[in-house]
Parts: structure tokens; C-alpha cells; sequence
């Protein structure tokens, strides 16, 4: 019997509790200090962002290299509705997504026609298109960008936020309307045949990874005082895209970890700054050839697979757990 | 009168950006036409390409045909050694697997450098003759330096399409291109095919970078990124894996660019060439010169 | 296969190189945070460094460190501060903002520095503000322009945060008062970095003041970071007449602009800002030839023959083959005025040090002499600086 | 009123016709056979009818309904479903989701019932994962539901096919090859499998195969196609003695023997 207060549900919402008491606790007791709840935020904000873009690319089978477009779009949104308009930074924050949304819906619409690269690179053009506007857009303060945005931001909220991300993704995976995006990557002839209208779910998870890129971009701009358009251009699209393909295109808790290892890696490398990037990079590679697949793989972490550990076990079926 | 004049030049200097990114792509389309990889490398081994003809000139005093020879040796190796290393575990993997590759040997090649000689920019030796050709009088005019990548770009460009219509090698990478399984079949040694394609396309990698070099007088190890970007997607707008097609994107790419900025916003260039490029696709969703692959079902 | 074993060899010691670094790293932050060697306890003084050492900035980050270590260790070789030898903990911010902060947090936050030097460029800089008021932690920069570093929009000023440089507008209406007074031009073009605050503001400095002594801006082109290409803009300024193009831009696309602009046969005025200063980079680009009717405005001359920038220019050549480009220069003195700061404060408080620094009279750089104004910005005085024909600066004006 | 009817449709591809002029009109409950030299356009038929290509002429009516300028996804919702002759499965998926993917127009919970697992959503979840497995049973392939359908053997991956198309609960099913690769003793269970879900569904079927014996077995009537046009139509008897189709078909295929 399958019910939304399963047994299994219970523990992960337990644990889910637990993680986030525990952290509370020791930011509370002060053995986590400032600095690590930077990073504890920079995890969350990476794990909204791969979580969102494997949607996109891992489950629905579309290479997009203007992920951080729609974050800047959520960004500079929710920025200026606080800043400038004076509203409540979660409502700022939550339109902001809207509109990440919207303009993840507009660029699907006409962009679905093209295939793999051609995809990638329309999406990336995009991406530009969104910075080359926001540096001539003075009311947002072009190059100079946006600044003395206040920290409204907090580990609590931002906590919540990556756990309903998930959540939200995970659930719209495992359901009817998950299989059918997955379905697209698959095979997008058998699957327009097989009744799934492949342009709708393109669309769908374009626009359902658009809002929570702009969440991921609201809670950037409420947390770092400040937006600069050069945060948002090609290289931070590529940054998520390496956390969805080292965690595994097609496993949620893959992104998931991909996104606390790299923004630890990353702070590790900080003080390496002359060879920092050339760690990463043979990081990147070696990776690559020795797990293709990424971490992974399309599995998901669960109670089920370690148990199975050992035994080899079989794909994970998509059902609702 | 005068605007005709300043059109023209205009038109020159958008023929000759035009034809550096043509250059660039050329290489780029190579590698893509064969194995489907973006290989984000191309732009850093063209820096590559770049350093060692600096090398060459400013401490071994070399000209500029030594030069250039020698950086189009080094970088047809250095290609080599990359896609034995890094691209060919991959062969079997996702495709995407292999782009992060590729971003990732970039990166890697873009900070040894930095590592090695610092991120500043270096100033290349003038090594051709000053060349100025006028015309109307002075107010139109071409330099040694342009006719000189025009010459190279056309010629690459025909040389390049010699070699994969007539030549042997050349035949066997468009089989492979075109289906490798049955390419091997029919007995062609597909590791040498792809190791001869990144050979020419890292050779041809390295001429840009040494033209570029001269042209601009300046190279730094970051200098693969922007251009890089730009030729794949000029790379693209042709048709990717179509030679005449890296060139006609490369080149309309260069004049939309300087028309841009010529008569309208500059501001907006990149976005007006995105928007752009953007909207060829949407018309030709596997770009100008592109044919449309009816999937079979 | 032999070649997967190498890479397996290859992908194991990066992971124990990077995990020893971080044990290593990790022990550090927990040995200050246990108070036995906090920042200025102990026989070392603890500074942080937060620099665009990687990513597209790194050009300017890593000249400006050079600078700066030349200066660390002179103070180092002369005894450093109080007494004790200043020891640097150095991060890469990669030019990115979040990073920024992060760093800024690191620093203050864990490692306990005393004060922390950087960001080198505005953007950077600005996100750290925060972060150094938070923590009570002076943070100078030496190359952070942006007028809204040191003073917010409301007219307040940020208190433990300085510069050591220009501002931006101070140096674009420096500019149009030379441009118009002196070289007494009634048209100018401008071809401005759009991708860079630095050169925007410089601009719209420029600009205000220019049209205010009735001058005419005719032509008004923008380029983005990493562009080589500026012919399609420099053509369409030339066939405007502009006398004059203002490039408040780095040196890097200035030299870029100054050759492309003599191939093609333009003969109007170049200026620019403290960005052109690298006298080897504009030479060897652009050639001296192209500069004869080029120039900048700087904080100092270069040429400057105090024996104090002679030994900086010296030392510095001896390390990196080239002259020094002012972000290494005020990398130098940008160590400097810190460790003066804590030397007249007399206690490695930071509290204390923001104090001493607020009260700098006279300070004596190799980008010349300064005392804080009250906004935190140093009260430079300013020349023109141009070429002469074998390629050396001449100094050209003094401005106020 | 016929089921589906086509009306004089051709279909062109630059130039090269494909199909031309073909008429068809098949009744509901019928299970008809569709043959013809390779090349002969039986696949292009199909795609038109299931609207991948657009028809250059003429008129394709389902159900009362002309399918032109219908998305294939649509057509597959007014209760057509096919087939591949080269297998189109969800690879990487188990079997069981490739069923129920093409349940997928039939859900009745919708987006936000997901997200939040509401209205039903286990309900109709469960339910959902029976029909599919009751299908999965009909097929014999019930015991593989958690597979991965690409390491399925190949007579399985075809059955799994046509379990899948039935999944999307079509009226009219298009069955390309189904026997295809298949050894006699599968062909015989296969068409005695065909016969029995027709009339368990209620379906009529609409069959391209190369094995005669199967489609001379087990169709009513029979559609021969040369070169684009449709050159014989009758009951297997009749195709067997046309001497057209023996020329066209038959004689090539015994030559080739």
C-alpha cells in the first residue's frame, strides 16, 4: 500500500528534520560559524540549481547552456521588486521565479524544434542575450551592477527551499508526467506516437527547471548583497552542467551530491590559486574517463541501494515511492 | 560619397574578423563532423598554437614561416595527444560525458599556461612588412596583414575540402562521419581516422592561432575563450560539420558583428549576433548550408 | 590499458594532494579559531589576501600581487610590523562575487586576519563591503574604482573599507577638463569597456563634464571584455571627426585600440585613465609611434626617479622581465599603507587599525603621496602622462 | 461509416513519390494485412496515417475525423497506435514505465496532484501499474516488468511492442513487422495473439508483414502495395491468385528463394 505518510516518506521527512536540526543546532552553539554557513548556503543554491537543470537535461534529454540566464532573470527580478519596489523579499523572490519561469516557456516554445547542439547552443545565445540586456539596462545598474541588496536570506529559508526544490522535482519525476519527460530523452518519435505531445513536456520541464533556476538566482541575489550581469554569463551555466553530469544525468541525489562535493572541492582549492583551476580541470577529466556515467550513474541513493550494494543490482524503476 | 567610402572599409574590416573566425571554426566543424563533440579545446589549442609561434620568434628569432610551421607541428601533436588521452576513453559514452571533458581539458590547457607564464597579455613581435594598399585616394584601404588571413582563409578552406573530398584519409573520415560502425566494416581503421581529423584540426587550430597572433600582436593564455565561443557557434550557424560552412558562418558572423557596431548599437552586438544566429535556427534548425535529416522511422 | 593506470595513478594523487591541503588547511583554521595563534597573536601578523587570481580578471590579480609580495618582503627583510613578521593567507576568488564574499568570510571569519587587501575590482570589492563591516575587519583595495565602494548611495560612508586608488568619476572629469582646456578639442568619441564598471563610470564622467565646457560627444562605441577587434568602431569614429577618443579602458584592448586606430590612419588624440598604465605592454603592442598623441591619467609618473620607486621599478623588473603596469604598483603600495596602518596603530586590533588608517596624513607610495580623505579615499594629485618618440613616458601636466 | 478511410493519398519527398493515390478503407473489428515488395512505401503509409509525414494529397479520416495538420501525439489520442519495424522501446527504461508511458494520455491526476501527491494520485498510480501488468500477462512478459527493456531478447522486445501500444488504448492498431526476426513457432503464437487481443480490445488491426504465412493466415482481407500504389485488395484467396501481385510480389520473393 502506497500512501503519501508511507513509512519510507516518514523517514526521509524525518531525516530531512533531523539534518536541518542538527545544523541548526551547531550554527546555534556556534561550532558552525559564518563562513561555513556561506557554504552551506552555496551548497543549497548548487543543489537547487543541478537539481533543476537535471530536470532539463538528465531526465528530459535537453543539453541547455543557459541555465544561469534564467538564474539571472530570477536574480535581478526579486532584487529589484526588494530593492526598489519595497515588497517582501519571498514574494520578491517567488515572482522572480515566475518570471524565470515565463521566459524558460518563451525560449522552449520556438527553440524546440532544434536537436542536441543546435539546442545548446540556442539556449547558450540566450544566455547572452539575457546578460548583453541586463549590462544596458541602467535602472538595474548595467555593468556596475546591482548592489546593497540586504542578506534577507538565511540557512533556514534557504534550507527549506533547495528540500521543496527537490522535492517538487522529484515528485513531478516520479509520476506519470515525469515518465513522460523522461520519455522524450528516450525516444521522441515513439514517445510523440505513444500519445505524449513532446513539444508540451519540453516545454514543462524548461519552464518548471526555469522557476527554480530564478528561486536559485533570488536566494543568490538576498544572500551575496549584490548582482553583477558577468556572474550570470557562460561559465556559471557551465559550472551546474558539471555538477548534473558528475552527480549522474538522471538521479536527483546524484545532483544532489555533485553539489556538496564540488562547492567543497572548491573551497578547498581556494587557496591554491595558482594551480586551483588545473586541479579542477584534471578532476574534470579523470572523472569523466573513469565514470562516464558520473557518480550516479542515472541511480538514486536509497535505502534499497545499499542494501543492494554487492549484489549488482538492476536500474531503479521509476515508480511512486 | 564619403559613407560609400566608410561602407567599404566597413565591409573590409567585417571580411577580415570574418575571416578569423572562419579560421577558427574551421577546425572546430573538422572535429565535430567526425565524433559529434563540441570540443571546447579547439579555442586553447589555438592559444596553444599562438604561444608557440611567440616563443619562436621572440627567443629563437624565427620568421615567420618557421613559425608558423613549427606552432601547426606542435599543435597537430598536441591535438593528437588529447584525443588519445582524453577523448578516446569516452568514445563510448555519452556525448555529454565527453563535452565536460572537453570544457575540462580547456580549462586545463588555459591554466598550465597561465601557471607557466602568468595570465598577461604578451605582445607579439611584428614579424611581416608593413602593407598598405589604398584605394579612392586613401580613404578605402586594405593592409598586408588582412590580405594575408584572407589568403590563408580561402586556401585552408580549399585545401581542407582537397583533403576530405580526394584524399584517402580524407574519404575515410567522411565514412566514419557518416556511420562508424559501418565505416569499420568496411575495414577503416577508425583510430587513425579520428586521431587524422584532430591532427588537422588542431594544425589548423595552431594557423589561426599564429595569424591571430600577428594580426592582433597579442596573445594570452585566456585569448581561446571569446573567439573559441564565437567560431563554434559561427561553426554552427554554416552547419556544423560542413567545411564551406565553417567559413560562410565565420564570415557572416564577422560582418554582422561590425555592421552592428557600424550602423546600429553597439552596445547590443553580441546579443543582435545571438538573436540572430537564434533565428537562422529556428528557419534552418541545422543551419545554412545544413541539410535536414528526415529521422526514419 | 597502461594509459588508465597512469591516469588512476594520476587521479590518486590529485585527490590526496587536494585532501592533505585541505587537513592541512583545516588543522590551520582550527588552531586560530582555538585563539592559541589568532590573527595578530603570537610572533607573526596574520593578513588576508582576496584576489581575481583565476577566471578572466587574473591578469590583474596576479599583477597586483606581484607588486605586493615585492612589498612584503622589503617589510619582512626590515623587520615587518611591530615586531613581527607578516605572514599572508591568499585566496583565489576567480573574479567571482559569491566567491568574493566567501573569501571575505574566510578570512575574517576563521582565519582571523587583521585586515584583509582586495578585491581588485570593483564588483568584488563591493560584495566584500558588507562583509568587512559585519566583521569589524578593515579591507583596503588598491584597484577597486567604483565611487560606491567607500560611499553608499545616501551619502554614508562605509566604515573599514578603503581604497588606495582613484575613483572613477574623479579621473573621467580630470580627463574632460584636460581634454577641453588643454588639448582644447570640441569633439570627442568614446570607446568604452561595457562589460566593466571601471570604464563606464570613467565615462560618464567624461562625458558630464566635456559637454559641460561645450564639447560634443560624437561618437560613442562599446566593446565587450576579450574583444581584439575594434576596427568597425574606430572606422565609424574616425568618419565622425571626433578629435579625440577617450579610452578609459586597461591597458590590455587600449594597446589594442591605439595600434588598430594608426593602421587605420586616424590622427586625433588618444586619453585614458590609470587602466593605461604598462608601459612595456603599450609599446610593444601598439608601438611608440602610435602613442605620440596618447595620454593617460595617473596617480603618479612612473618615471619617477624617488629612490623609492626606482628600487620598487628595479626589483620588479628583475622578477617579471617586464616594467612594472600600475596594478602592480599599487599592489606595493597597497602592503605598504596596511602595514603602516598597523605600525602607527601600535596593536594588531583591527578596530584599532581602521582607526589608524582613517587618520593616514601622509602616506608615501610609489603611486605617490596620499592622506585618507574622510569619504576613505586618498586625495591624490593627478598628471598627465604621455610618450616620447623612442618610447619612454614623458610627464605631460600636473592636474588637481 | 468506415473506421479509417484514405482517400486518394500521395505523399512526395522532394520530388520522389513515395506514395501515390492510395485508397484504403478499412471497417471496425477487421484485421487487415498490408504487403508489398521492400520499398514498396508500406512504412511510409504508416506514418502518414499516424501523421509523423504530412500527406502531399488527399485525405486520411478517423473515426469521422480528417487527421491532416493533427500532431502524431494527438492522432495517437483519437485511438491510433502503432508499431516500429525497427524497434522503438524505451531502452533504458524497465519495462513496466515504457507501458506505462503510453498510459500517460489516459491519467486522471493531474500536474499539481504530482507535485503533491495528491487527488488520487496513489490510487490511480496502482491502478495504473495493474493495468499495465495485466497487459505485461496477456504477453507472457509480466515476470520481466522490472528489466531494463533494451536487454529484453528481441522476440520480446516486439511483444512488449505491441504491449505498449495497446497501453495507449487504442481503437485501430498498426502493426509493422510484427513477426519480423521471429522463428515459425513465435510466428504461430504471435498470430494467434493478435487475434485473440483483437477481439479481447475490441481493435481493429491493421498488419505490414513480409512472413505470408501469417498474413494469409490470419487476415481477412489484404491490401497489396507496388511502388507506391496500391495494386491488389481482396481476401487472402484472391491476392493468392491475382496474377498481379504475383508478378509484383510473389515471383520476386520466390526468385529471391
Amino acid at each position: 500500500m502506497k500512501k503519501l505518510l508511507s513509512k519510507k516518506n516518514l523517514a526521509i521527512l524525518l531525516g530531512v528534520l533531523l539534518l536541518y536540526g542538527v545544523i541548526q543546532a551547531l550554527i546555534s552553539l556556534g561550532v558552525l560559524r559564518t563562513f561555513h554557513q556561506v557554504n552551506l548556503i552555496t551548497i543549497c543554491i548548487s543543489v537547487i540549481m543541478a537539481v533543476s537543470l537535471n530536470l532539463i537535461t538528465g531526465f528530459t534529454g535537453q543539453l541547455t547552456l543557459g541555465h544561469a540566464g534564467f538564474m539571472a532573470v530570477g536574480a535581478y527580478f526579486s532584487a529589484v521588486m526588494t530593492v526598489k519596489w519595497g515588497m517582501y523579499f519571498p514574494v520578491s523572490i517567488f515572482c522572480g521565479a515566475v518570471l524565470a519561469a515565463v521566459s524558460g516557456a518563451l525560449i522552449g516554445l520556438p527553440t524546440l524544434r532544434l536537436k542536441g547542439d543546435y539546442l545548446a547552443i540556442a539556449t547558450l545565445g540566450f544566455g547572452e542575450v539575457i546578460r548583453v540586456v541586463l549590462l544596458n539596462t541602467k535602472y538595474v545598474g548595467g555593468a556596475a551592477g546591482l548592489f546593497g541588496i540586504p542578506r534577507l536570506m538565511n540557512w533556514t529559508w534557504v534550507f527549506f527551499a533547495a528540500v521543496i526544490t527537490v522535492v517538487v522535482i522529484r515528485n513531478l519525476l516520479w509520476s506519470s508526467y515525469g515518465r513522460a519527460c523522461i520519455s522524450v530523452r528516450e525516444d521522441e518519435v515513439a514517445a510523440e506516437l505513444m500519445g505524449i505531445d513532446i513539444t508540451h513536456y519540453k516545454v514543462l520541464a524548461f519552464s518548471v527547471g526555469a522557476f527554480f533556476a530564478g528561486l536559485g538566482g533570488g536566494i543568490y541575489a538576498h544572500y551575496f548583497y549584490g548582482l553583477q550581469p558577468g556572474t550570470f554569463g557562460f561559465m556559471k551555466s557551465i559550472d551546474y552542467l558539471v555538477m548534473v553530469v558528475l552527480g549522474g544525468l538522471g538521479s536527483v541525489t546524484g545532483s544532489i551530491l555533485a553539489a556538496v562535493v564540488l562547492t567543497l572541492i572548491n573551497v578547498v582549492l581556494q587557496q591554491f590559486s595558482a594551480i586551483r583551476m588545473i586541479l579542477y580541470a584534471l578532476l574534470l577529466i579523470l572523472i569523466m574517463i573513469f565514470r562516464p556515467q558520473g557518480l550516479m550513474g542515472s541511480k538514486e541513493a536509497s535505502l534499497e541501494l545499499f542494501r543492494k550494494l554487492g549484489r549488482r543490482s538492476g536500474h531503479g524503476s521509476l515508480g511512486s515511492k | 560619397m564619403e559613407q560609400f567610402y566608410v561602407f567599404l572599409q566597413q565591409l573590409i574590416n567585417g571580411v577580415s574578423l570574418g575571416s578569423i573566425y572562419a579560421l577558427i571554426a574551421l577546425g572546430y566543424t573538422m572535429v565535430y563532423g567526425i565524433i559529434k563533440l563540441i570540443n571546447f579545446a579547439h579555442g586553447d589549442i589555438y592559444m596553444m598554437g599562438a604561444f608557440i609561434a611567440y616563443f619562436s620568434v621572440s627567443y629563437f628569432h624565427l620568421g615567420f614561416l618557421s613559425a608558423l610551421l613549427i606552432s601547426m607541428a606542435a599543435c597537430t601533436v598536441l591535438g593528437v595527444l588529447i584525443e588519445r588521452i582524453a577523448y578516446k576513453p569516452l568514445r563510448g559514452a555519452t556525448r555529454i560525458a565527453a563535452l565536460i571533458t572537453a570544457i575540462g581539458m580547456s580549462f586545463f590547457l588555459e591554466y598550465v599556461m597561465v601557471f607557466f607564464v602568468g595570465a598577461q597579455s604578451r605582445a607579439f613581435p611584428n614579424v611581416l612588412p608593413a602593407l598598405r594598399i589604398e584605394f579612392f585616394g586613401g580613404k578605402v584601404f586594405i593592409t598586408g596583414k588582412e590580405l594575408l588571413i584572407y589568403g590563408v582563409t580561402l586556401f585552408l578552406v580549399v585545401l581542407l575540402q582537397f583533403i576530405v573530398r580526394k584524399t584517402k584519409t580524407g574519404k575515410a573520415m567522411r565514412a566514419v562521419a557518416f556511420d562508424r560502425e559501418a565505416a569499420m566494416l568496411m575495414g577503416i581503421n577508425i583510430d587513425y581516422t579520428i586521431s587524422a581529423t584532430f591532427a588537422l584540426g588542431s594544425a589548423l587550430a595552431g594557423a589561426a592561432g599564429v595569424l591571430v597572433g600577428i594580426y592582433y600582436s597579442a596573445v594570452n593564455p585566456l585569448m581561446g575563450m571569446t573567439p573559441g565561443l564565437k567560431a563554434f557557434v559561427a561553426a554552427v550557424l554554416g552547419g556544423i560539420g560542413i567545411i564551406p560552412g565553417a567559413a560562410l558562418g565565420g564570415m557572416l558572423m564577422g560582418l554582422i558583428e561590425t555592421f552592428v557596431i557600424a550602423y546600429g548599437q553597439s552596445t547590443y552586438r553580441d546579443a543582435v549576433a545571438f538573436a540572430i544566429l537564434i533565428l537562422i535556427l529556428l528557419v534552418k534548425p541545422s543551419g545554412i548550408l545544413g541539410t535536414n535529416v528526415r529521422e526514419k522511422v | 590499458m597502461n594509459m588508465r593506470k597512469v591516469l588512476a595513478a594520476l587521479l590518486v594523487m590529485t585527490f590526496v594532494f587536494g585532501l592533505l591541503a585541505g587537513c592541512g588547511n583545516s588543522s590551520g583554521a582550527g588552531g586560530n579559531a582555538g585563539g592559541t595563534a589568532g590573527g595578530g597573536e603570537g610572533d607573526t601578523i596574520l593578513l588576508g589576501v582576496n584576489f581575481e587570481l583565476s577566471g578572466g580578471l587574473a591578469a590583474y590579480g596576479q599583477s597586483k600581487i606581484n607588486g605586493l609580495k615585492i612589498a612584503l618582503d622589503e617589510i619582512n627583510a626590515a623587520g615587518g610590523v611591530l615586531g613581527k613578521q607578516i605572514v599572508l593567507k591568499e585566496y583565489d576568488n576567480k573574479g567571482d562575487n559569491a566567491e568574493a564574499v566567501n573569501i571575505s568570510t574566510r578570512l575574517m571569519g576563521e582565519d582571523k586576519v587583521i585586515a584583509m587587501m582586495g578585491p581588485v575590482t570593483s564588483g568584488r570589492v563591493m560584495a566584500s563591503v558588507d562583509v568587512a563591516k559585519q566583521f569589524q575587519v578593515p579591507m583596503v583595495t588598491g584597484t577597486g574604482t567604483s565611487a560606491g565602494i567607500t560611499v553608499n548611495e545616501d551619502g554614508s560612508v562605509n566604515d573599514f573599507v578603503y581604497r588606495i586608488c582613484f575613483i572613477d568619476p574623479y579621473q573621467g572629469t580630470l580627463a574632460a577638463n584636460y581634454a577641453a582646456d588643454t588639448l582644447a578639442v570640441k569633439t570627442a568619441a568614446m570607446l568604452v569597456n561595457q562589460s566593466d564598471d571601471y570604464s563606464i563610470y570613467m565615462a560618464e564622467a567624461f562625458k558630464k563634464t566635456f559637454e559641460e565646457k561645450g564639447g560634443q560627444i560624437v561618437e560613442s562605441s562599446t566593446f565587450m571584455e576579450g574583444d581584439l577587434d575594434f576596427k568597425a568602431a574606430l572606422t565609424k569614429i574616425k568618419s565622425s571627426g571626433a578629435e579625440l577618443i577617450f579610452c578609459p579602458n586597461y591597458y590590455e584592448p587600449d594597446a589594442l585600440i591605439a595600434k588598430q586606430a594608426q593602421e587605420l590612419g586616424y590622427d586625433g588624440y588618444l586619453l585614458g585613465g590609470d587602466g593605461w598604465d604598462n608601459l612595456d605592454h603599450l609599446i610593444k603592442t601598439a608601438g611608440a609611434d602610435a602613442l605620440q598623441k596618447a595620454f593617460f591619467i595617473n596617480h603618479y609618473f612612473p618615471g619617477d626617479t624617488t629612490e623609492k620607486n626606482q628600487n620598487f621599478v628595479k626589483k620588479y623588473t628583475e622578477l617579471h622581465t617586464d616594467t612594472p603596469p600600475s596594478f602592480a604598483a599599487l599592489g606595493y603600495d597597497l602592503m605598504y599603507f596596511v602595514a603602516d596602518a598597523i605600525e602607527r596603530a601600535g596593536t594588531t586590533d583591527p578596530v584599532e587599525i581602521n582607526k589608524a588608517m582613517a587618520a593616514t596624513t601622509n602616506f608615501e607610495g610609489v603611486t605617490g603621496s596620499f592622506a585618507m580623505g574622510e569619504n576613505h579615499d586618498p586625495i591624490k594629485s593627478a598628471m598627465v602622462i604621455g610618450y616620447t618618440a623612442d618610447g619612454q613616458y614623458k610627464l605631460v601636466d600636473k592636474v588637481q | 461509416m468506415a473506421l479509417l478511410e484514405v482517400n486518394n493519398v500521395s505523399k512526395v519527398f522532394g520530388g520522389l513519390s513515395a506514395v501515390t493515390n492510395v485508397k484504403m478503407k478499412i471497417e471496425k473489428g477487421e484485421l487487415v494485412g498490408l504487403i508489398g515488395p521492400n520499398g514498396a512505401g508500406k512504412t511510409t503509409i504508416f506514418n502518414l496515417l499516424t501523421g509523423v509525414y504530412p500527406t502531399t494529397e488527399g485525405a486520411i479520416l478517423f473515426d469521422g475525423e480528417n487527421l491532416a495538420g493533427r500532431k502524431p501525439s494527438a492522432i495517437n489520442r483519437l485511438g491510433l497506435a502503432r508499431t516500429f519495424q525497427n524497434i522503438r522501446l524505451f531502452g533504458n527504461l524497465t519495462v513496466l514505465d515504457n507501458v506505462r508511458i503510453a498510459y500517460h494520455s489516459h491519467v486522471k491526476y493531474g500536474l499539481a496532484s504530482a507535485i503533491l501527491r495528491a487527488g488520487g494520485f496513489y490510487q490511480e498510480e496502482s491502478s495504473m501499474a495493474q493495468k499495465a501488468e495485466d497487459l505485461l500477462k496477456i504477453f507472457n512478459l509480466d515476470h520481466k516488468k522490472q528489466e531494463i527493456a533494451k536487454s529484453l531478447p528481441y522476440g520480446e522486445q516486439r511483444r512488449l511492442e505491441i504491449v505498449r501500444a495497446l497501453a495507449s488504448k487504442p481503437k485501430f492498431l498498426l502493426l509493422d513487422e510484427p513477426a519480423a526476426g521471429m522463428n515459425p513457432q513465435e510466428t504461430t503464437e504471435l498470430m494467434e495473439l493478435i487475434q485473440e487481443i483483437r477481439d479481447k480490445f475490441d481493435l481493429t488491426i491493421l498488419l505490414i508483414e513480409h512472413d505470408m504465412s501469417l498474413v494469409m493466415g490470419c487476415c481477412q482481407r489484404i491490401y497489396v502495395l507496388e511502388y507506391g500504389r496500391i495494386i491488389a485488395q481482396g481476401v487472402p484467396e484472391e491476392i493468392k491468385s491475382n496474377p498481379k501481385v504475383i508478378e509484383a510480389y510473389l515471383g520476386e520473393e520466390v526468385s529471391y528463394a
